[in-house]
């Protein structure tokens, strides 16, 4: 099992990191699901809007193997890649990248989706939106605050 | 019985609300993260301290959310203020 | 909603349907899911086994067609893009690829799962498998057939 | 009444069986892929013939899984016979 995790500013090629994991893999797997997200444009029809990702380095990324780690306990894996940027992003900018390797179709699709969930919801990236001179922090929904709660460990909250 | 200097980081809304993304803190041995929050609401402005004293910010400690505010800090420890976090 | 569904011999290229599905959807999708499916290495350790893959040029394509006209019925999709080989394949080789572009990642990878859990499964395709000097036509196997049994009309048992 | 020519095709285990991919078979003006089945059950070899008359295999035509074995068929048709899809 190879777990390769990065959170970076630099934008990613899914060309070059599918090649690698094809490299690593070889004949061994049978399945490979991806997933790719970018940011979308602003449907309000505003000014175009920017995105200015932050994260906790080395927090962020260890949690983010916490839950690979998670994940390859529920389903057979073979290579996980998880690519993440941070900074500033505009519409139309790849945010995230999921690459996993398995020997079975339905592992690769739940694990994929299973850690595209957590990266969209759980994980410690804090986001702030500007559309035009306005910007501000955005607060996690309601839906995000239950998924959450999971997350922090029991008797923390007081802290 | 000396002090500890730990190093205090503030993360997204908080960094902008203290005006500061680090700073090191001397304090006594033996200091818990409640001491830790009591010493920066005087040394931090308003709306520093109002900010880091919101219900919904949690600490962590060398990267670790804590348990407890009574967690006693070592020398060299990363005491870290989060907001919620909001995903990617 | 761009589809493109081809069935061909020769390899495909990720890469290459990757940066043409992004031209296409531009900045309006924010979220791409794909899956490739390889032909895996023989786990029973024995001589290296070829796949010879066969459709019905025409019926194979519309049928798939008829899928993906459901899919859109389910969900709301920007681009799909299906390439599936016939002829003889090798382990390691691609076999099939799925690219599917929405606005929500919920879509995108429910879409994607659930075209190719029709094309490894339902879709008009027969396989042979060649193991040494031996080769056989594959059964389905009885789920495959209870799924494939809503796949033919009613009335269509007797033909 | 005159003769429709229809083309057949066999797909896979059956193409094999038939020794032929695909055959044009004269039939009587009104035929029914039934009239048909029976033709070709006369003119395959034993090999292919039994392959066709196994309850698993399925007939289109022009590309449509068909409703009824008393479906008529026109000058032109194509009709297909078809064993049990594997999937890709």
């Amino acid at each position: 099992m190879t777990v390769s995790i990065r959170v970076q500013r630099e934008d990613f090629s899914l060309a070059d990191e599918w090649t690698a994991l094809r490299a690593r893999t070889g004949t061994g797997s049978g399945a490979i699901a991806a997933f790719a997200g970018l940011v979308r444009e602003d449907a309000r029809g505003g000014p175009t809007e920017t995105l200015f990702l932050e994260h906790y380095p080395g927090m962020t990324e260890s949690s983010i193997a916490d839950i690979v780690r998670e994940a390859e306990e529920r389903w057979p894996l073979d290579d996980v890649v998880i690519v993440h940027r941070v900074g500033e992003l505009k519409p139309g900018d790849q945010i995230v990248l999921v690459l996993v390797a398995s020997g079975h179709r339905a592992a690769a699709f739940a694990a994929c989706e299973f850690l595209m969930d957590y990266l969209k919801t759980r994980a410690v990236f804090w986001k702030k939106e500007t559309r035009g001179a306005a910007s501000e922090w955005i607060r996690s929904t309601e839906d995000d605050f239950e998924r959450a709660a999971s997350w922090s460990e029991p008797g923390a909250a007081g802290d | 019985m000396g002090a500890v200097t730990v190093r205090v980081l503030f993360f997204a809304s908080l960094r902008e609300a203290v005006h500061e993304d680090a700073l090191d803190l001397s304090l006594p041995s033996g200091a818990t993260v409640a001491d830790l929050r009591a010493v920066l609401g005087e040394r931090l402005s308003g709306e520093g301290a109002r900010a880091i004293a919101d219900g919904d910010v949690r600490v962590a400690v060398n990267q670790r959310l804590l348990h407890s505010a009574q967690t006693r800090l070592a020398a060299g420890d990363e005491v870290a203020f989060l907001p919620p976090v909001t995903g990617g």
